[in-house]
C-alpha cells in the first residue's frame, strides 16, 4: 500500500458493494403489499437487478465527496475556457431554483395553478428581449445546439411558409461543430465559406453563394470564435434578406456586448442564447444548460408552441400559431435553468449586465496584452472577450498547445479551448470572463510565462506533464481502440 | 461596483497596463448603428429583493407537496433522497464544464461511467450515453439513429399510446428529416393492435417505438413487439416515461429491442416545471459508432492507474460537425450525477422497492374504484399496468377543479392533450402516496364524479 | 512561482482585499437615511473600519472553497479519534434544521406562536429519558463541559437544599479535562482518584475519601475512557448514596452502550449527553454542540429553567422551579442541534440506535484484534466502543504516538487521539465508531501496520511526517512564543 | 439492515475475525442489573416519515418571515447572504473535528485566525478567541476572568439594562464562585444612571459590566462608565447583543475597557428559537493569558510556509484541568465560520450600511410612532438609540396579538421578563424591514393601541 492511496483512488460504486448494506429506507407500505407475478404477466418482469450496488449511506456520501475532489472548478479558480463562458455561478440562484415553489411544480398542473411559473418565463422573455432588441424568445431549447436546431427549424417554416425548399446553409470555418450538424439535422446540406486572413466573414465569398439562389441562411457567431467583433454583419444581413435568405446567429459569445449592442440591429433573424454562458447558469460538468432563441418579426409566426402570453394580468400557454414548427422538447424548456437566469439578470440589472460585458472584454485584452511577448496570435484583429494565441511560439521546441495546457494543470489553473476554432492550428483560446480580479488574472499569466519559458528551457517538463493531479496524461487511443464504457463484474 | 464583479481598483490598473483610456475604447470595433443604449430592465437587485420576487413567483403556484398529488403523465413524484442534492451542490461538480481535459475531471467522468453503468443494468443492453436532454428528444435520437442505418427506409412506425410530448417532438424533427411517421392505433386493452401493427409494417420502416408502461399506463407486450418489428427488418425501440418501473418490469434489452431509451426523472428528478429532467440512451455494442452524444470510456494514464476519460468523439459534432450522430453539445450532465447518487443510494433493494410500493399503491386504488361504482371507472380494467392508469370521466377537468378544492391533485386529464385520447383522468401513485391520501382521492371520486 | 502554489496557498481573507470591491449589496434603503452624526453623540461614534476587506463574492467563495479543501473530514474517510465519536452526519438532519419554520422562529415569540418548537423539544426530552432511563433531561446545555457545569450546579444545589456545603468532588486520574474544569467552576475542589492497575476506578480509594464525609460527588466517564465499562459503578453508586454523595456520569461514551444498558439503572444521578457525538450532530470544526443533561428523581427539582412542560395537548416553558439553579445559558439551549439529534433518533428508531452501539463496538475490538500484534495496549481489559495502544512498542526506534499519527496523515487518515487519557503514556486512543464499513477498517489497520514496519524499518519516515498533506509539521513553540493571533496590516 | 450503518456480511466477517460468536459477547462486561430491554421507541423511519414529523413541527410555528416582524431584544433578523449557508455546508467544514491535527485542518484554522481578526477590528482590543456559547456565557466568562485577575475582589456591578438572560446566566454562576452582583439602577434617560454607578463601586468591584446599546435600546456613555470602571480598579467590561451596531459605533476598546464580549447572532445567525447563537470575546494583549476558550495564532511548517495552529492551550481544560481558565471544549466553531463568511461578504461598506440602514429604519419608525399621538410612546424619547428601542404601553401583550392578526410582529413585550422593567414593547429594526413593513406598524399602532 502506498502512501495516499486510500484517498486518492476511489473504487467504482459498484466495487464498493458489500452484501446488505442499503443506503435507503423507503416510507412504510400501508397498503397491500402486491405481487406483481399475481398482476403483471411473467415474461413481462424481471428479478432483482443483481449487479446494482449495496451500499450504505455513508458509502454514497463518502465516494461522490471524493470524487468531487478530483474536478477543477469555478468555484476554485479562474476557468479560462473559451467560448464556454466560465463565469461565477451565483448561489442566490441554486437556492431561489429550489424553493419548493417552483422546484416541485408539474408542468401539467392546469395554468391557474402554475400562474408564478408562467409569469417567471414571461418575465425572462421580456428580459431577453430587451438583451438582445429582437421580436421575441422562446424558452424552450435545451442547450445552444438545440436552439441553433430551433432556429433553423422556424427559418425552414418561414421558407416553406413562402413556398421555398432552400437547402444550402453557409457556414464559415471559424464556426463551432454545432452549426453544422445542427443545420443538417434540420435537413439542410452545409456549404463551408473560408474565413479572411484576418478570421473574418468573406463577404464577397458569401455574396458569391448567394447568387445561386439556395441560400437558406447563414450561420455566424458574433463576436466569431476568435473572440473578433464581425464587422460586416449588418452587411451581410441586407445582403442575405434582399437574396431572400436569413441571418442565424450562434450567440454563444453574447456575453461580450451585452448593453453594448444588439443583435436586433444587426439585421439578425434568430439567435440563440445560452442562458450557461451568458446568463450564469452553472454548466453542471455537461450541463443541463438553456438555449433560448430570440428571433426577429419575420420568424415569430414559426416559434414552438407552446407560448407564455399575458391576457390582462394573467398568463397563459397558447399553442394557437398555425405556422409554428411545433415542439422540440417536453414540456417549455429547462424551467430550472431558465429561473436562475431570471435571476441573474435580477441581480445584475441594467448597468451590472453592461458591467458584465465590460468586465469581460478587460480582462482578455488584459490577458492578452501580458501574453503577446510570450505566445503567438494567429489572428491580430481587436480582441473582445476572449483571445486566440497558438503553439507557433513553441513549436521549435517540439511543444505543442496540448503541452501547454498540461503543464497549466501543474499550475493549479484550467486550461484554455483548444480543438477550436479549426482555423487557428494549436489553438489557445483564452476566455477569462469578468468574474475573476486582476490578482487571479495576474497568477495566470504568471504561469503562462513560466510555461512558455520552460518551453525553451526544459520542454520535457511540459511533455511530462501534468504531474501534480489525481491522474497523469491518459492513454486516449487504449479508451477508443478498446472501449469499455460500463463496469461489468468480474468474471 | 457589483459583488459579482471585480472593482474599481482593478479597473484601473488593468487599463493603464493595456493602454487604453476606458473600456469604452475596447470595443471600438462595434459599429454605432448596432450599438443600443441602457437595457430597459431594472437596476441591479440585492439577494433580499430578488428572493421576494421569486418568492412570488412561488407562492403563485400550487405546490404538489402540499396536496395529496397523483399527478404523473410523464412526470413522477418519488422519494428524493437527501443527500443527493446535498452532493450535487459541491461547487466542484456543479461549477465544472464538460470534462474535456480528464487529469483534473475524474471526480465527473467517473460519475458519468457508473451512470452509464446503471442504464445498461437498467436496459439490459450494452452501452449507454452520458445523458440526453430528456425523453422526448432521446426518442427521436433513437429514430434518427434507425435512420442512419437503415436510410433506405424513410417511415417509422410509433405506437399510438407513445407519449404526446414524445410523438410531438418526433414530429418535429421527422419532416425536415425526410422521415414520415405512422401511429398504430391503441387497441381496446389500452395496447399496441396487434393487427394494426402488422399492417403498419413494410420494408420501408427503419424504426417501430413503443412506449411501455404506455401514456395510458398499460404494459405493452414488448416481446411480441419487439419481434414483429425485427421480422420487419426495423430497429425496435422502447420509449421509457416511468424509468422506475424498470424495477421490476424487464426492459427492452431482454426482448432483442435495438434501443432502450426515455426519461429518467422518476428517479428523484424535481419535475420543476418541465424540465431539467434526464434523457438516456441505451442499446446494442453493434450500433455503438452511431450512438448519438457523449461517452465516457475507461482507460489508464502514464503510470498504469484506471482513469476515465470522453471517447469515440469522432461521432461528434466538434470532430465530425455536419455528419455528426447528434448535434448535441451540452448535456444533461449534473441531472445524471444526480440520479446517479440516487441509484447509488437506493441500490439493488431500494430500486426493486420504489417499483413494487409504487405498483402496489397504484394497485390499491385501481381495486378502491373497481369498488366505488361511481361515476369513473376504469378504462383497461382487464389489462395490466404498473403505476399509473387511465379513469374515463365524461368532464375530467371539471372533476379535477373539485378535487382539488379538496386538496387532491387528482391526475392529468387527458383534455390537455393531442389527438383522439378517451376522455379521463390518468392516475399515477409512487411510494410517496400514503395510503390515506389513497383514501382521501377514493373518497372524494366516489362523492365527486 | 512554483507548481501548485496558486491553488496550495491562499491569502488570508484580508490580503484578498482590493479598493471598490463588493461582496454584498443591501436591500434598498426606502426610509430617509439618518445621519448618525445627527442621531448620536460624535463620541460614541465610529467611522468605517478600515481595515475590513473589500472582496467580491465569487472572492469568497473561491477563499472558503480553497480553504475547505485543506481539512479532513468524515465525509472523506473514517476519523477514528477517541471519545469524540465521529460518526455519519446525515443530510436530512441538515435539510431539516433549516426549515424556515424551525430556523426563523424567534425565542420571544409568545407560547402560542411556537407550539411546534415546544413539542420537537417535548419529544426530545422523552427520547433522551426512553435512552438513559432517567427521571428528566434539560436541553440548555451548549455542550458536553456546560451539561457538566450544570448537572454539578444541580448537585450543588441539592447539597445546599439539605442545608449541606460539600466541597469535595472525586475524579478518577483518566477523565477528560473538562470535568475538573466544570467541578471548579461549579466552585468545588477537585480530589484526584488514581485508576487501579486495570485502568479502572478505585472503589476502595473512593470509600476512603468517603469517610470524610465532604465528597459532593463522584464524575466518572461510563464506559471510561480507555473504552472500558467500569465494573464497580453501581457499588460506587451505593456508596455515595449512602454517605449522602452524589454520582455524576460523564456521558461522552453513551455510544458505547445505547439500548444496552441505562445510566437510570446504575444510580447515575446526572449525566450530560453530547449530542454532537452520540447523536451525530455535525461537530462543526469545533461545535456547536449540545450537552443536554438527564437527572435522576433527586434533581428534577433544581433544574435550569425554563423546562418544557405538556399541558393537555399544549406545550409551555415553564419557569415554576423554586429549586432551580437558574440558567446556564442565553434562551432554551442549542435549538437548531436538538433538530438534528431527534431527526437522528427518529430515523434510526428502536433497534437501529441499538445496532449503533452494536457497530461501535463491533468495529473497536476489529480494530483492536488486528493492530494487537503490532501495538502496545497499556490496559488489557475488554473494550468497547474504543481501544487505547501506546508507543511502548515503538518507543526502542524513539518513536512517539505523534509521529505514527502524523505518518498516518501520509497514508491519508486522520489519527487516533493522543495526549488522553493521561493514564496512557503515548496514547493511541482509536474510535472507528459504527458508520465504517469493514473495507475502510482494513485500509486504517493496513496503514496502522505498515507504520508499525517503516517504525522499525525506516523511523526518519515517521520523524518527517507528513509529506503529503497541504503543510508539514508546524513549529508549536513558535506559535505559544511569539502569539499572532490576529491579521494586521502591513505597516 | 440500516442505513446509516454497515451491513449483515461485515458483521460476520468482523465477528469471525474477532473470535466472537456474537456481538452480544462483546457487551460480556456490562452488567445484567444495569441493562435494558428494546428502548422505548418508536422504530426506525424513513426520510420521507421524518421529514412529514418535523414538517409538522415547523408549520405549528409561526414564521417570523411570513410577517412584518420587528423582533429583537438579543436575537435580530439580518440579511443572510445565500453563500454563507452554502459555504458552511460542505462537508469538509461541517465534518470536520476541532482543528487538533494542524496539517490536515488549516482550512478550519485559517478561518478561525480570520475570525479572531474581525472580532479585534470590530472591538478596537488586541486579541479574541475562536468563539464561546453564546453571548450570556462570553458575559460570564468575562467576570470569571474579572474574578481571577482580581481575586480579592468578590463583587461585579452590573448596569441595570443588562439583557436579563445575560444577567440571569451570570447569576446562576456568580454565587458558586463566591460572587454577588449589583446592578445599577437605570435612570430616566434609559442609561446607567451615573450617580447610582458611583454608588455601587468600591473597592471590592472585580468588574462593571455594562451593555450598549442596551437591553432597551440605548445607547450608554461608554467613556464615562469605562473611566468610572477604571478609577475604582476593576475591570470594565462592555456587553454586546446586538453586534451589527459596531458598524456605526464606537466599541468599548476604544474607551479603555478590558473586555468587549457578547454576541454575533446579529450578523445573519439564523434565530432558530435561540440557538446555536455565536459569543465572541476581545481583550487586551495584557490580559492574554487568562482568556478563556480556544485560540489560533500563525506559526511556520518546518519548510517556514505560513501555517496556522491552535494555541496557548495551557490555559485550557485538557491541560490545565481545574486550574484552566474556562471548562469550555467544543465553542461554536461552524456559526463563527457563518459569521466569518457574512462579514466577509458584508466587508467594509456592507458592515457599515447594515447599521446606517438599521438605524435608519429605526428612527423612521421613533420618528412615526412621535406623531401618532395614540396610545403607545417612546420611554426614551430624548436618549440616541441604535435599530431598537422602547414603547410604553399597558397592555403591551394584547397590543401584540392584535398586531399579530394583522400580520405584524411588532415587537417583544417586557412583561415575558423579570425585574421592574417598564410596560412596553421592545420593537426593533433592521435593514430588513421596509418601509412599507414600517408604516403597517404605525398603522396598526395607531388604530390598535
Ligand atoms: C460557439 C458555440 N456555439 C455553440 C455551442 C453549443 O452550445 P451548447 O453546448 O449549449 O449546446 C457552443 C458550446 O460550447 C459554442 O461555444
Ligand atoms: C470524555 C469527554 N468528556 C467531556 C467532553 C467535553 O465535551 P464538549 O466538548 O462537548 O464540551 C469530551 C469532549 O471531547 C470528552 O471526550
Amino acid at each position: 500500500m502506498s502512501e495516499k492511496s486510500l484517498r486518492e483512488r476511489e473504487s467504482l460504486i459498484f466495487e464498493r458493494s458489500s452484501g446488505g448494506r442499503v443506503g435507503y429506507q423507503l416510507p412504510a407500505l400501508e397498503v397491500p403489499a402486491a405481487d406483481p407475478a399475481a398482476t403483471i404477466p411473467s415474461g413481462l418482469l424481471r428479478g432483482e437487478i443483481d449487479d446494482l450496488p449495496e451500499v450504505s449511506e455513508v458509502d454514497v456520501v463518502r465516494h461522490f465527496t471524493r470524487l468531487s475532489k478530483w474536478n477543477y472548478s469555478v468555484d476554485e479558480g479562474l476557468y479560462p475556457l473559451g467560448s464556454c463562458t466560465m463565469k461565477y455561478n451565483p448561489r442566490i440562484n441554486e437556492e431561489l431554483a429550489r424553493l419548493p415553489g417552483l422546484a416541485q411544480v408539474h408542468p401539467l398542473q392546469p395554468v391557474d395553478q402554475v400562474q408564478g411559473a408562467l409569469a417567471l418565463m414571461w418575465q425572462l422573455e421580456q428580459a431577453l428581449i430587451a438583451v438582445t432588441g429582437m421580436a421575441r424568445v422562446t424558452l424552450q431549447p435545451a442547450a445552444g445546439a438545440h436552439g441553433e436546431l430551433a432556429g433553423m427549424l422556424m427559418i425552414r417554416k418561414a421558407l416553406e411558409a413562402r413556398g421555398e425548399r432552400r437547402k444550402t446553409v453557409l457556414i464559415p470555418d471559424s464556426a463551432h461543430g454545432t452549426n453544422p450538424a445542427s443545420a443538417v439535422f434540420a435537413g439542410f446540406d452545409v456549404v463551408e465559406v473560408a474565413s479572411t486572413a484576418e478570421g473574418t466573414l468573406d463577404l464577397p465569398a458569401v455574396a458569391r453563394h448567394l447568387e445561386g439562389g439556395d441560400v437558406a441562411a447563414l450561420m455566424i457567431t458574433v463576436p466569431n470564435t476568435l473572440g473578433v467583433f464581425e464587422p460586416d454583419i449588418v452587411r451581410a444581413a441586407a445582403m442575405l434578406h434582399d437574396r431572400g435568405g436569413y441571418l442565424y446567429m450562434d450567440g454563444a459569445n453574447l456575453n461580450a456586448f451585452v448593453g453594448v449592442a444588439q443583435p436586433g440591429k444587426m439585421g439578425v433573424d434568430a439567435l440563440h442564447i445560452n442562458l450557461h454562458k451568458t446568463f450564469s447558469t452553472p454548466h453542471g460538468g455537461g450541463g443541463p444548460g438553456a438555449g433560448p432563441v430570440a428571433v426577429s418579426a419575420a420568424l415569430v409566426p414559426h416559434l414552438p408552441v407552446p407560448t407564455v402570453e399575458r391576457v390582462g394580468d394573467r398568463f397563459e400557454l397558447s399553442s394557437d400559431r398555425p405556422g409554428t414548427i411545433g415542439k422540440v422538447r417536453g414540456f417549455y424548456g429547462n424551467f430550472g435553468m431558465l429561473v436562475r437566469a431570471l435571476a441573474y439578470i435580477r441581480s445584475l440589472g441594467r448597468d451590472g449586465l453592461r458591467r458584465m460585458a465590460d468586465g469581460a472584454v478587460l480582462n482578455a485584452n488584459y490577458v492578452r496584452k501580458a501574453l503577446e511577448a510570450d505566445y503567438h496570435l494567429a489572428y491580430t484583429g481587436p480582441s473582445l472577450h476572449e483571445v486566440v494565441f497558438d503553439d507557433t511560439a513553441q513549436a521549435a521546441a517540439g511543444i505543442k498547445n496540448v503541452d501547454i495546457a498540461k503543464r497549466l494543470l501543474d499550475y493549479g489553473f484550467h486550461p484554455p479551448t483548444m480543438s477550436f476554432p479549426l482555423i487557428v492550428h494549436g489553438a489557445l483560446m483564452i476566455e477569462p470572463g469578468e468574474s475573476d480580479g486582476v490578482e487571479e488574472l495576474d497568477a495566470f499569466i504568471s504561469a503562462m510565462k513560466a510555461i512558455a519559458r520552460e518551453a525553451r528551457e526544459d520542454p520535457a517538463l511540459l511533455k511530462g506533464a501534468p504531474t501534480t493531479t489525481p491522474v497523469s496524461r491518459l492513454d486516449e487511443v487504449r479508451a477508443a481502440r478498446q472501449p469499455v464504457l460500463r463496469w461489468r463484474r468480474a468474471p | 461596483m457589483h459583488r459579482y464583479h471585480a472593482g474599481e481598483r482593478d479597473r484601473l490598473a488593468m487599463l493603464e497596463s493595456i493602454g487604453a483610456a476606458s473600456v469604452d475604447e475596447l470595443f471600438a470595433t462595434i459599429p454605432p448603428e448596432v450599438r443600443c443604449g441602457p437595457l430597459d430592465l431594472p437596476p441591479a437587485r440585492s439577494e433580499e429583493e430578488v428572493r421576494r420576487e421569486f418568492w412570488s413567483y412561488a407562492t403563485k403556484n400550487a405546490e404538489p407537496e402540499c396536496f395529496a398529488s397523483f399527478l404523473g403523465a410523464g412526470v413522477y413524484r418519488h422519494v428524493v433522497p437527501s443527500v443527493a442534492d446535498a452532493l450535487i451542490q459541491r461547487g466542484e461538480f456543479f461549477t465544472a464544464y464538460t470534462p474535456y481535459q480528464p487529469e483534473v475531471s475524474q471526480g465527473t467522468l467517473q460519475a458519468i461511467f457508473e451512470f452509464q453503468t446503471y442504464v445498461c443494468q437498467l436496459t439490459e443492453l450494452d452501452v449507454a450515453n452520458a445523458s440526453l436532454y430528456d425523453g422526448a428528444t432521446a426518442v427521436v435520437e433513437a429514430v434518427l439513429m434507425a435512420q442512419r442505418m437503415l436510410p433506405a427506409r424513410g417511415r417509422v412506425v410509433v405506437a399510438g399510446a407513445l407519449h404526446p410530448e414524445f410523438r410531438a417532438v418526433l414530429d418535429t424533427y421527422a419532416a425536415p428529416m425526410g422521415m414520415s411517421v405512422t401511429a398504430v392505433a391503441t387497441g381496446a386493452d389500452g395496447r399496441v393492435d396487434a393487427a394494426g401493427l402488422a399492417a403498419a409494417l413494410g420494408p420501408d420502416v427503419c424504426a417501430v417505438v413503443v412506449q411501455s408502461p404506455n401514456f395510458l399506463g398499460v404494459i405493452e407486450d414488448l416481446p411480441a413487439i419487439g419481434a414483429a418489428a425485427k421480422s420487419a427488418g426495423a430497429l425496435a425501440i422502447h420509449a421509457v416515461a416511468e424509468a422506475t418501473s424498470l424495477g421490476i418490469l424487464a426492459p427492452g434489452g431482454r426482448f432483442g429491442f435495438d434501443v432502450v431509451c426515455g426519461e429518467l426523472q422518476a428517479f428523484g428528478i424535481p419535475p420543476s416545471f418541465g424540465g431539467p429532467h434526464l434523457g438516456f440512451f441505451a442499446t446494442r455494442q453493434d450500433n455503438l459508432r452511431q450512438l448519438p452524444g457523449r461517452l465516457c470510456g475507461q482507460t489508464v494514464d502514464t503510470q498504469g492507474r484506471r482513469a476515465f476519460v470522453l471517447t469515440l468523439s469522432t461521432r461528434e459534432q466538434h470532430i465530425r460537425r455536419g455528419r455528426a450522430t447528434s448535434n448535441i453539445c451540452t448535456n444533461h450532465g449534473l441531472i445524471a450525477l444526480f440520479a446517479t447518487i440516487v441509484l447509488s443510494l437506493l441500490g439493488k433493494r431500494g430500486v426493486r422497492e420504489v417499483a413494487t410500493a409504487s405498483h402496489s399503491t397504484a394497485e390499491y386504488l385501481k381495486a378502491g374504484v373497481r369498488s366505488l361504482g361511481s361515476g369513473v371507472r376504469l378504462a383497461f380494467p382487464d389489462t395490466p399496468t404498473y403505476n399509473e392508469f387511465l379513469l374515463l370521466h365524461d368532464d375530467p377537468d371539471g372533476l379535477l377543479a373539485r378535487l382539488q378544492s379538496e386538496g387532491v391533485l387528482g391526475g392529468v386529464s387527458t383534455t390537455a392533450f393531442p389527438g383522439a385520447l378517451p376522455r379521463g383522468i390518468l392516475v399515477a401513485a409512487t411510494e410517496k402516496n400514503s395510503r390515506q391520501e389513497c383514501d382521501r382521492l377514493l373518497d372524494a371520486l366516489r362523492r365527486l364524479s
